[in-house]
């Protein structure tokens, strides 16, 4: 079973040079860290910059320069600062070309829940909405099963949806799953350690399974 | 033609109870403290504000919301504020989330004449609800509406007498938008400078966009989320 | 009866502080030249400045820095340069208070023609389309009769339109004119030496006359 | 993330007869000379170029239309060009006029991917023929659609490796929305740096828009109207 920072790193593999790049919070962030040798990328932060560096080292915080979790962050050689307007216009006109972002729900047709739990204190959708509306190329970050056990990898969403048969590949604790045009989650690769059955009592969407599944390898 | 306002109650002097204001910023980067500060201290009630987030409990637009003179809140993202969870949840903030491009894009239309545009944000989802849907490149849309407002208050890094304005790194998010899309703009900066002091290419926010600007005082520029590496 | 350049002169009284002006090519230019002593206001360029200044000086010429007439110019202090969708954002946002420009014919409900003639050359529209259709306040400057000496200010235009009951005020060699919202120009004022007659006999479309029409003063 | 390409000829290698290309420029300010100059050596044919104006008789897109290159031309203003005016009143060359405004929106739109919007220009003239016409405030609009193109050349003042531009004075103009709107954009620059050179703030095109660029040369930058006043 992996850690978080491990579907971090599992998903940092997917990355091609040349990319755009935009992290959601929580696991997606931890990607940056994982950057495979050799391969250049670079982030985008949907609120206003391109080329987002590390933290900064303590005293050089720049209360104007922060990313989409409100951190201070810094800037790499080559950065640009952008308007909300145009920070979207990438996103929607596609010039991202990878989103990764978490889930609290996925349906075999590729819907994404993710903002809103009815009932309880709705916090607002921020800019997912519009990045799993445009995105080509959307891989989830989470957790296979809820704090409860329950599959997060469903036939159909419960939650009120961020965006209709968008996502594209799901990276969990257990998994990776693509999620196929006809419907289902697809088996790619096994967490270290996990057996084929194991995921398939954790996935209450259809799950297709075909020959032999190889181990994730780091 | 000169923009210049003696100060901030000057500029906000004419923002009443009731009226639509923007406020740039996002989190509290690039928000207008002075203006915030003085829209507090004014008392007013019944704003409808848009504004991407509506800052912490104790800072930013947390100040107005504390002392209930909030009575609509148009945003993307709220999350940081208690004062706003107990309100929205006792039915006292009337609230419209919005997704963060297409606030974006609805203010800028605002501002450019664009009356409504159509974006696949939000297809399928509660935000499409009594929205038109059209197909188009085989992919479905949704029709959103223009964003204007009374008043839009932005806060740049410079300005000049004329307007112009120049934001620093991500402090700029919202506020150029915004700024078209007021009927009254106000612009606070933290440095107010001579016209031909700034250089014509560098102008983010041309000054036709800007009624009144004033040299902004004591900034805090709060850090919402500090985080650091150790050398 | 006026010249072109007392045509613009008469325009350029039409200025009021702050106002921010998009002047179209030909006559509508030479407004610039007579901006009454104590008023001041910026000019727009469509092709991408505000606070546009005189030509330069000899020798002094930027091949970067031209009008929408393809002039070589100068910028004042305080200018901004903008692309073209952003001053467009402009015009159609209606943060330009006045818009002057020339025209073919102007029909009595306020309908432009300025761009075609059909079986002619056509060279374009421009901006024209977006400016008359956005502008809360148009002037148009001509001459209130053609080469052939046909009016100018019709009951309907006959070219091909630029837009439809856009025009507030006309300003011909012969008068100034105002579109009144119920259809008709209004005569607010004659040229020096001019007839409400001669005015009257040079109008095909409706002409509204009320007392005394003082003339022009410059 | 390193986009130089050697030359104008590396820059172009893909573009072939047939395809859409957007290029930047008003008049024969801000247009991409190089690759101009580059595509008429090319002898392709049967190109669709979405361009403000057509040039003159001798530069600028003129060149392409002597050459009889160019099969549509998409433009607000293509008054000063003999060759065009005979090889349209010919019928030899499609024209599609489009508003000045409009151009520039349904580029950024492409760019944005908005894929329609609403705009009072043309309403009542022949450009809203076949358009859907809505009032929104009292007032009629037309739905206008985005534009894209197979290539984006545009021309820029500054560059770095990366593809961030900046862009001087009226040279702006059309340069970046139509870098927005290409599926590969093309950059010729006038001066090339480092990535790091170029503050972050002051950048007017996000390297993220631009695929290729390159260093141009032998600029001739040629003047349409010279006025001029007396010392």
């Amino acid at each position: 079973m992996l850690s978080k920072t491990q579907i971090a790193q599992r998903i940092a593999q997917e990355l091609q040079s040349g990319w755009y790049v935009n992290l959601g919070i929580g696991i997606p962030t931890l990607v940056a860290n994982y950057i495979p040798e050799g391969i250049e990328v670079e982030f985008q932060s949907e609120n206003g910059i391109l080329g987002m560096g590390p933290f900064p080292f303590e005293g050089e915080e720049d209360a104007d320069l922060i990313n989409a979790g409100k951190q201070t962050i810094t800037a790499l050689p080559g950065a640009v600062y952008f308007d909300s307007a145009t920070s979207f216009a990438m996103i929607r006109g596609q010039h991202v070309q990878l989103t990764v972002l978490g889930a609290m729900e996925v349906s075999e047709n590729g819907d994404i829940a993710n903002w809103k739990i009815p009932g309880k204190m709705v916090k607002g959708m921020g800019g997912a909405m519009d990045l799993v509306a445009s995105a080509e190329n959307i891989i989830v970050a989470m957790m296979h099963t809820n704090k409860k056990g329950e599959s997060k990898l469903l036939k159909n969403c419960s939650l009120p949806l961020t965006g209709v048969g968008c996502v594209k590949k799901v990276v969990t604790n257990l998994a990776v799953l693509e999620v196929v045009p006809e419907g289902g989650f697809k088996l790619l690769e096994r967490a270290p350690g996990v057996s084929v059955e194991e995921i398939q009592n954790a996935t209450e969407g259809k799950l297709i399974i075909e020959g032999e599944i190889p181990e994730m390898r780091f | 033609m000169n923009k210049v306002v003696k100060n901030v109650e000057e500029a906000c002097k004419d923002i009443t109870s009731g009226v639509t204001i923007m406020l740039g910023g996002f989190g509290l980067c690039g928000i207008p403290e002075n203006s915030i500060a003085e829209l507090v201290k004014k008392n007013i009630t019944d704003l409808t504000c848009i504004s991407n987030n509506a800052g912490v409990d104790d800072f930013g637009l947390g100040l107005l919301l504390k002392k209930h003179q909030i009575k609509k809140m148009i945003s993307s993202y709220v999350g940081e504020n208690d004062e706003f969870e107990r309100q929205m949840l006792s039915g006292e903030l009337e609230v419209d989330l919005i997704p963060q491009g297409s606030l974006a894009e609805r203010c800028r239309a605002g501002g450019a004449g664009i009356p409504a545009f159509f974006t696949p944000a939000g297809f399928g989802t509660e935000v499409a609800e009594g929205k038109e849907v059209r197909e188009f490149n085989g992919k479905p849309h949704i029709l959103e509406s223009a964003l204007t407002a009374d008043f839009a208050i932005v806060k740049a890094w410079k300005g000049d007498t004329a307007g112009n304005l120049i934001f620093k790194a991500t402090a700029k998010n919202f506020n150029p938008m915004m700024a078209m899309a007021g009927k009254i703009t106000i612009a606070e900066v933290e440095e107010l400078v001579e016209v031909g002091e700034l250089d014509p290419n560098q102008i983010h926010t041309p000054g036709i966009f800007v009624q009144r600007i004033f040299q902004g005082v004591d900034y805090e520029k709060r850090i919402e989320q500090r985080t650091v590496r150790v050398k």
